[in-house]
């Protein structure tokens, strides 16, 4: 089983040459700490930055320069500030080639939740909307299950959504999934975790066929 | 040129009052049009739509309006970080109007730029598109969103000068640059004001069109809201 | 009668302070050699610059600075560069306060043409159809009739139209008009023209009411 | 970062074809991509449909192109500053589609940033609304317009660096920031590349992720259409 931290290592895996990728609040934003530093991506933050590099050392904070999730940051040489529109634009565009993002529930015709608890919660979309709505390639980084080991990979989600048929791939700290039109394709168990296992973890329709490998 | 000073942050205000629509800059508080803020609650003005990505934490940005009861409907894309602003959501005191951060800001700048409505892909099939019109170009649906304009739109950047051109810094640009020219009434507030003529006019970020009144603020605080480090090498 | 530096001094009375001015090709690019030096104008030229000055000295041409015309200009203190579609946000974000711009024809009801004479001449509507579509306040500089005598004032325009119902106010070498619910409405005439000349060369409606002076 | 650099204007044409539409940046001859130009001629790919404000002169910018019968059809705004132009047009050989320029601008914009069509007020009421659909909002009529995206989008910026990052220069901006990734392949030619790091982050016109080759220009021409001067005081 992986914990958060083997969950955004396997994810770093699926950043390839050339990509702009963007990375959502929560274990995502650990996928950065992942990425093989041989090829060449750049970070893009809806607030206002591509070519974000790592946090800055102590002492070195610069309120003006924070990423999505209101966090202190650094900029690598090459980066650049742009305004929100200019942003989205990117986002929307469909010039950002990776967009990684945590859920709530994700359904198996690819839909996700994660911005709402009716009567609950409500901290807001954000810019969740714009980029599942736009990015091709989208991964989900979640747990499996909730806090009352409640299934997050349903037939349907149960929340408001966030966007529609839109989750391409989901990395679990129990399973690497792809999201194909017969539901929930198992594509590879978690260290030391069964094919049981995720079957009794996952709701939505999983998808066997043949040997399932385990994560290297 | 055309001279936008002003002297105080009371005059920027000029003209707010109950009941008004405002755009503020900002994300989280990053950009946040401080001195603006502080003097909106000395006004006292109440019922106010406030229309900005975020709503500030609970002693700072917009929450100090908030914890003063002065807003009486909030339009954002992410609150997650005020106690208060869920309280007063959950009770029904406030009124929240929740949109996708990159149609805010395009709502912003269609405003600025004339546009009613342009078609965006955020939001199909969700709650925000409920009661929208919805289309399909290319095979990809699409959700009718319209230009958002306010009475006032309250912005803060780092360097403006005497003509109301300005200059943003880092990410502190954020909404700023989109909100100039989307209301009624635009007012800078910013770092350090120079006179008309010591800006480079290709770095200008907005062009003094767009703004209607400028201010020298001061007493800057920037507060963070999640200092994250490194440990020093 | 006027000549056509007569026409633009004319039209430089309605520019005020605190005004920002677009000036079209031809006519109204002389308009801003005679606007008041004791008021604050900036002038804005669509192809990207707000606070547009005087053409260069000799010798201090720029290649990379020049205004909608195509004509080497200079920057004041104060000036801005931007992209264009950030210029036609000025524009047609009604930011801009006066647009001043050539016709070949306006109507009675405010309809404008001048891009195109159909099978003889197409030179493209460049700006002006975003400009009339979108200012409150247009004024138009032209002669009153063409080249062939034929009145420019029109009760319907002959040619493609650029914009409708959008023209506020005319100058031409005879007159100053308003265009009114009820047509042409005549303001001033040019000096040593007579009524009985205007009217004979407006062909749309023409309002005479009370003494009209000539212009000062 | 990601590289973007290609050693030659050849290199950075790569894949440009027979039949292709491009997208071209400049305003007159200001700001246009001179050395793209060139290598289009020396290429002689035709039936291009090109995008671009002018049509250039008759013996400079997209004029060379036309006095090589290498463009099919032409869309822009003014075309009045080109013999050769108007003689294909009016005879039939070159197809023509005119548009509002402020809607052109927009056009590229919508492609870049993903909006597939938006109402605007320009042309509403005339030829360039035929067939298009109008609508009122807010007691104003407005036309829908759509994004418009090409094969390639050929652009050229005063400085650069090796991340694709731009700035421009004076009114030679123009349309040229609009067009950056309003096509499958970006392709900016600029007088002078730097390696990434040199820019300053906060002045950059067009980051990098709207370009997708760079590449060194040389021998800039920079003809001036217009001479227009004052005497020396």
């Amino acid at each position: 089983m992986l914990d958060k931290f083997g969950i955004a290592k396997r994810i770093a895996k699926e950043v390839k040459n050339g990509y702009y990728v963007n990375l959502g609040i929560g274990i995502p934003t650990l996928v950065a700490n992942f990425v093989r530093t041989d090829i060449e991506v750049e970070f893009q933050s809806e607030n206002g930055i591509l070519g974000m590099g790592p946090f800055p050392f102590e002492g070195e904070e610069d309120a003006d320069l924070i990423n999505a999730g209101k966090q202190t940051i650094t900029a690598l040489p090459g980066a650049s500030y742009f305004d929100s529109a200019t942003s989205f634009s990117m986002i929307r565009g469909q010039h950002v080639d990776l967009t990684i993002l945590g859920a709530m529930e994700v359904s198996e015709d690819g839909d996700i939740a994660n911005w709402k608890i009716p009567g609950r919660m409500v901290k807001g979309m954000g810019g969740a909307m714009d980029l599942v709505a736009s990015a091709d390639n989208i991964i989900v980084a979640m747990m499996h299950t909730n806090k009352a080991g409640a299934s997050k990979l349903l037939k349907h989600c149960s929340l408001p959504l966030t966007g529609v048929r839109c989750v391409k791939k989901i990395v679990t700290n129990l399973a690497v999934l792809d999201v194909t039109k017969d539901g929930f394709k198992l594509l590879e168990r978690a260290p030391n975790v069964s094919i049981e296992q995720i079957k009794a973890a996952t709701d939505g329709r999983l998808v066997i066929e043949g040997e399932i490998p385990e994560m290297i | 040129m055309i001279t936008k000073t002003v002297n105080s942050i009371q005059e920027a205000l000029e003209g707010v009052s109950d009941g008004m629509t405002l755009l503020l800059g900002g994300f989280g508080l990053c950009g946040i049009p401080e001195n603006a803020i502080s003097e909106l609650v000395r006004l006292g003005v109440k019922d106010l739509t406030c229309i900005s990505n975020n709503a500030g934490v609970d002693d700072f940005g917009l929450g100090l309006l908030l914890q003063n009861r002065q807003i009486k409907k909030m339009v954002a894309s992410y609150v997650g970080e005020n106690d208060e602003f869920e309280r007063q959501m959950l009770s029904g005191e406030l009124e929240v109007e929740l949109i996708p951060q990159g149609t805010l800001a395009e709502r912003c700048r269609a405003a600025q730029a004339g546009f009613p409505a342009f078609y965006t892909p955020a939001g199909f099939g969700t709650e925000v598109a409920e009661g929208k019109e919805t289309r399909a170009f290319d095979g990809k649906m699409y959700v009718l969103e319209q230009a958002v304009k306010a009475d006032f739109s309250i912005v803060k950047a780092w360097k403006g000068d005497t003509s109301g051109n300005l200059i943003f810094k880092g990410t502190a640009r954020n909404f700023n640059p989109n909100m100039c020219g989307a209301a009624n009434i635009t007012i800078a507030e910013v770092e350090e004001l120079v006179p008309a003529g010591e800006l480079d006019p290709n770095q200008i970020h907005i062009p003094g069109i767009f703004v209607q009144r400028i201010v020298q603020g001061s007493n800057y605080e920037k507060r963070i809201e999640q200092r994250t480090t490194r440990p020093q090498p």
